[in-house]
């Protein structure tokens, strides 16, 4: 987010975004619970651009041994971009961004994961960028909790996410790609709804102290937005009609 | 991929008993490829993709083409790159990390297939003759595994090159400058189609499926052209074949490439 | 730094029984962060630097400044790169090789800080426009380590640049050249400061200890800049924050930075 | 095999190649069983330009353990290029080439040698490239099937093998450097005269089908001449003069 | 040592150095004793503008196991550079350098440590160069004995150590960073006082074999000087005023 | 090649006992280096070359000579660059892989050896000043091991570098240019010697064996000029050596050196 001048203009004057978008209107949301054969669970969502696949593995056995735990089950959480994924090719070797996201997605589902009920196993989250918007972590997050209850992993709630963030002065929900280069602030955020908790927060930008609460606020309610797809996807596969 | 348990010889046994019979565990005849979907413009961000499956074989490709420096002694030539890689959520033995060496063969295999009929004609790819070139990158990732990578990546790259459209850049002030708004066709030559066959015990079958690359002994990829001529061929695998194999899985790998060869062209002509 | 033993459960349970009371193990009210001491110009022969000491936890961050290439698209903006590594003298846990997520969060979570703050006007830092720029290296290494080392880094990568120099370069026969003899300020637009919290149970607490952070369910940074406006924020470990408490995080984060913003001042001062 | 374009005359009107060889006629090849002191078994072999050097240790004890297999020997090789072995000093660090061939002489190999009779245990071919001409995968594995038989390991046949190609629209034997930068085909074969198998093959190069056929039988052709000379090397050292 | 083109006075007419020092003047040292808290043992030294901290652990177990040995405890050291700590910013990967460093330190220690009192344990030498200058392995190898007594790890001896060297074809005591880039020979020396052993010995540059005996007994005779600086840093800390 | 079994101690004993009676395991006097021979253009595509054996140690050196970018400090000089490499082949303990320590130390110290006796003239091998010089790479792999590969390797790199040609560039275009058919000699000043001895009890003896090598309690490697001048040491091994010793090691290194560098020439002169 190096530069942030807006060399376009992110809101007009009837209040509408670049996209056409009105300040709390998410883009188009797409979930799919299942699709590949091979992994014990798995979803596919389009959030705007994005186009994110996810396989879950487990619980399974550890190797080596000594990673595993004797209290409980471990959780691990790969977030990787395909080559294609980005405007430039990128470069196959996992960069640190891919390493940092990994590790708060993993730090976002812990809360929503029942894993003391698998002791000395790990659940394996894997999660493939095929093309990246902006908010591809946020895309990525809500993915995973459908897939991990696509696999059948015992769940407290599920974490569904969103962006909020502020662009032309104002607190808007899901930063586009060009609202996150040229906007002012964006923050990320991962919600259950049921237990109400925050479980993913991260902010690059500057908000004043009433911003900051009000972005919170835009955030958390966009969630519980996510959230009803989320529990549509699993609803279609499992007891729905599967037309779609 | 390649593991060794009790249940593995049982499936070889069985295997190998059909075919005796001449027949396959999914009903196939000998020479028959699975059934192949494509989906072209699945990533449209790209310069152009395919989502191919092969069966239960799924590998979705994306082609980026960007301005990229010649090598030292080719500058009058652009460059094709082709990969292969195997995401972790396509089979649970999958691991992350470096390629081993059987991801490296698949992609170089891909890579030469298609590098060897001149598909691309990478001397049309130059923007100044040993300073630019346009580089054409041709990733495939596999997203779920039944068997037989070698075809199912062969035919992405391959889907995903027929979509590809070019953006188009001028030499302006000692560097490459984009073009805005317009875009020029990837130069296409001839459509390669590789053919993989598995021999196991005597019998050679084509394209085979997840259960038979676990039980097969050798294996053979043979890539033929638009013209019917044989550009590329790797053997593998832990046995090997007689002189009158290799002669019939030539002739093999012709007469299959040429149907999937059809799918190829339908699948450019719906996706446009 | 992570490990379940009983003496961490052991620890975790008296922590908590003193936070159920307003208490903590060393003494601290709840949003009172631990002694800061801060000695600029430790490292004279770096650009900058700064040894912080944050209660037993300690940085020593150095300043590199020098000529370098700027990213092909923004031509007109020199380089601003934090870094940040874990010494193994730090602690008997830490090892040596590639940093592992934990270390690569550290260091990226201390970047953002400082960069989203725009503390640096790297507008400023251009010898040839796309051509040649400065880069600015903050690099911290911990050499004792007692918790909430975002804090410790945080402030010894800002007090290492605000006490820095830059040398000048023009830019003479297509390459940047060194004045000989003159210094000039680094551009600085803002002082941020970082302030970690801790939840354990359902208390927050500023600047957890080493023994604290073995205990916390989950963490938060929060960077404010010299206007109290907030800046950037990362949420981490295992568990979740209510809404209310994101919010009185914000709170205590913007009150708490300021006072450690003064003793930056006057380290600032001191070292002049 | 970028540049094919004849810019050279690979044949002239006499049917006589760049380096004055016949169509069907390889290049000088010169095979020493022997020579290593530390490894169980080696060998040493000039073929045209190319010079390599083979040692093979085992069978062995693997580690770690895991690696092994309870019913079988495994084979491992490993062919390296030593930097100075090229036209321009190669990097040190394995190329993607050299882990693809290490991989296809192994599986060239693996019919020839009874692993069977040594499970548990490992068979550790290392091939040292010291000059390279055209041809190396053929020459190194023509050298690995001696050091091998050298190294006292029972085997079934020896693998024998050599190029076949195609240079001015005519099939020819042994590709040399040249004609692999210029030419029009190149086809690596391996063959096992005695048990009448190919156990390697690849191809690189535009051929009809007729002409395929053709390079085949060239190749396996050229393989039974190569074949003769392995044989003799271990004689030469087993049971012959030494002189040589 | 590239260059030694005399580009400056090495030495002035009055046989002063180019810093002041006479021929057999060693530069300021200052050397700390403890300091750290985490670690077992510690010490900081200031010589000439190095500054460089060390850390101590152990005897402790050795992971993996099969690193450790039954008969004996195993010395491990690390010599290491900051970023900040050289003139143009360091790679933050070990360079070839520090690791042959690592290597030269530790053999100088061995024979001063009593490793066989402590089988199948490890004692970890981790060194810190926060600012160099000349002669850094020098300085990094006498605050590491002082380190390693601070941790309690029993020791025949400590080893003290400085360079000599040639300059203005003079042979002088501790090169500094001037002299080792322009100057003629640097010849860095560890030694043990009372064993009389030389433990660490290096040498670039050209020496007669005159010089190259008279470099070897200045640097053994400052060595002697560098050890009561040792002595007196434990003293200060175990016995003494510790007022600096 | 360090190990430490039953085997091991036997052989060091037996060793220690004969060196009590002032004799070695394979009838050598101590100050006596085993018998050197030396192949120059054992690789003839190579600009220079070098197949050397000492005792059953056996080393291949080869040369390439080629246009690089100068350092930026260094604009007038070309590179010199020495390796070492333990081939696996040479020995059943060799590991593949990247170098550990005891092979970085080897290529320093030999590349050391002959960098610091300024055998190679750099100031000579610049084709257009801090633009374009020559790199002189001279690679050494070790092919059978029986100790003392510091003295095999330097004498293997040595009698390659006796041996190689130079091809010639011109500046042409902003690039260096191959003048074709021309071939320079590289300019040589001086012939380094590098002589190791091992300390086993209280004996010194050169150039150790392998058995000898796995005896040792340190070592000591001292290289010399043609001018019987000392322009690099290297002492190693985990015990130390007396003041006596160390000057005793110096003249046995400029006394054996100079009946090896004799052998050189010999070489160079049967190699033109």
């Amino acid at each position: 987010m190096g530069g942030r001048e807006a060399t376009m203009v992110l809101m007009d004057e009837n209040g509408k975004r670049c996209d056409g978008r009105t300040v709390d209107e998410p883009r188009r949301i797409m979930i799919k619970a299942g699709g590949l054969k091979n992994a014990d669970g798995s979803s596919y969502i389009e959030f705007g651009d994005n186009k994110i696949l996810v396989g879950v593995f487990g619980p399974r056995d550890v190797h080596p041994k000594h990673m595993s735990d004797t209290d409980t089950g471990i959780l691990r959480v790969r977030y990787h971009m395909e080559p294609f994924s980005v405007g430039e090719r990128k470069n196959p070797a996992p960069s640190r961004r891919e390493i940092e996201i990994s590790k708060v997605i993993k730090e976002a589902l812990e809360p929503a994961v029942m894993l003391e009920k698998f002791p000395r196993t790990a659940v394996d989250v894997f999660i493939e960028v095929l093309q990246a918007d902006g908010g591809t972590r946020c895309a990525a997050l809500t993915a995973a909790s459908v897939a991990l209850a696509d696999a059948g992993i015992p769940m407290r709630d599920m974490v569904a996410a969103i962006a909020a963030g502020k662009v032309a002065d104002t607190v808007i929900l899901d930063v586009n790609n060009e609202e996150d280069q040229a906007g002012q602030a964006d923050m990320p955020i991962g919600y259950m709804p049921n237990l109400e908790k925050i479980t993913l927060l991260q902010l690059d930008g500057v908000l004043t102290p009433e911003e900051y609460k009000k972005c919170v606020q835009v955030g958390v309610d966009g969630c519980k937005l996510v959230y009803e797809l989320q529990k549509k996807a699993l609803n279609d596969k499992y007891f729905g009609n599967k037309g779609d | 991929m390649a593991s060794h348990t009790v249940i593995d010889e049982l499936k070889r046994n069985q295997i190998l008993e059909l075919l005796e019979q001449g027949k396959r565990v999914d009903g196939r005849s000998l020479d028959e490829p699975r059934e192949v979907s494509i989906e072209t413009n699945a990533i449209p961000k790209a310069n152009g993709s395919a989502r191919v499956r092969l069966g239960d074989t799924e590998v979705v490709c994306g082609v980026k083409i960007q301005p990229d420096r010649p090598f030292p002694d080719t500058g009058d030539k652009g460059l094709f790159i082709c990969t292969a890689e195997l995401l972790p959520l396509s089979h649970p033995t999958v691991e992350t990390g470096p390629p081993g060496p059987e991801v490296i063969e698949l992609a170089r295999v891909v890579d030469r297939g298609i590098r060897e009929s001149h598909m691309i004609d990478v001397s049309q790819l130059v923007i100044e003759k040993d300073k630019s070139v346009i580089g054409v990158f041709a990733d495939n990732v596999v997203v779920d595994y039944d068997g037989n990578l070698f075809d199912a990546c062969s035919y992405a790259a391959t889907a995903a090159l027929l979509s590809s459209k070019s953006p188009k850049w001028n030499w302006v002030d000692d560097a490459p400058t984009l073009v805005e708004g317009e875009e020029v066709d990837v130069p296409i030559t001839t459509i390669p189609v590789s053919v993989t066959m598995a021999k196991i015990g005597k019998h050679i079958i084509v394209d085979p499926n997840g259960d038979e690359w676990a039980s097969m002994d050798a294996r053979i990829t043979i890539t033929s052209d638009s013209n019917g001529n044989i550009c590329a061929l790797q053997k593998g695998g832990d046995d090997g074949f007689t002189q009158d194999e290799i002669v019939q899985c030539g002739e093999i790998s012709v007469r299959v490439g040429a149907k999937i060869r059809e799918k190829l062209k339908e699948a450019q002509q719906g996706g446009q």
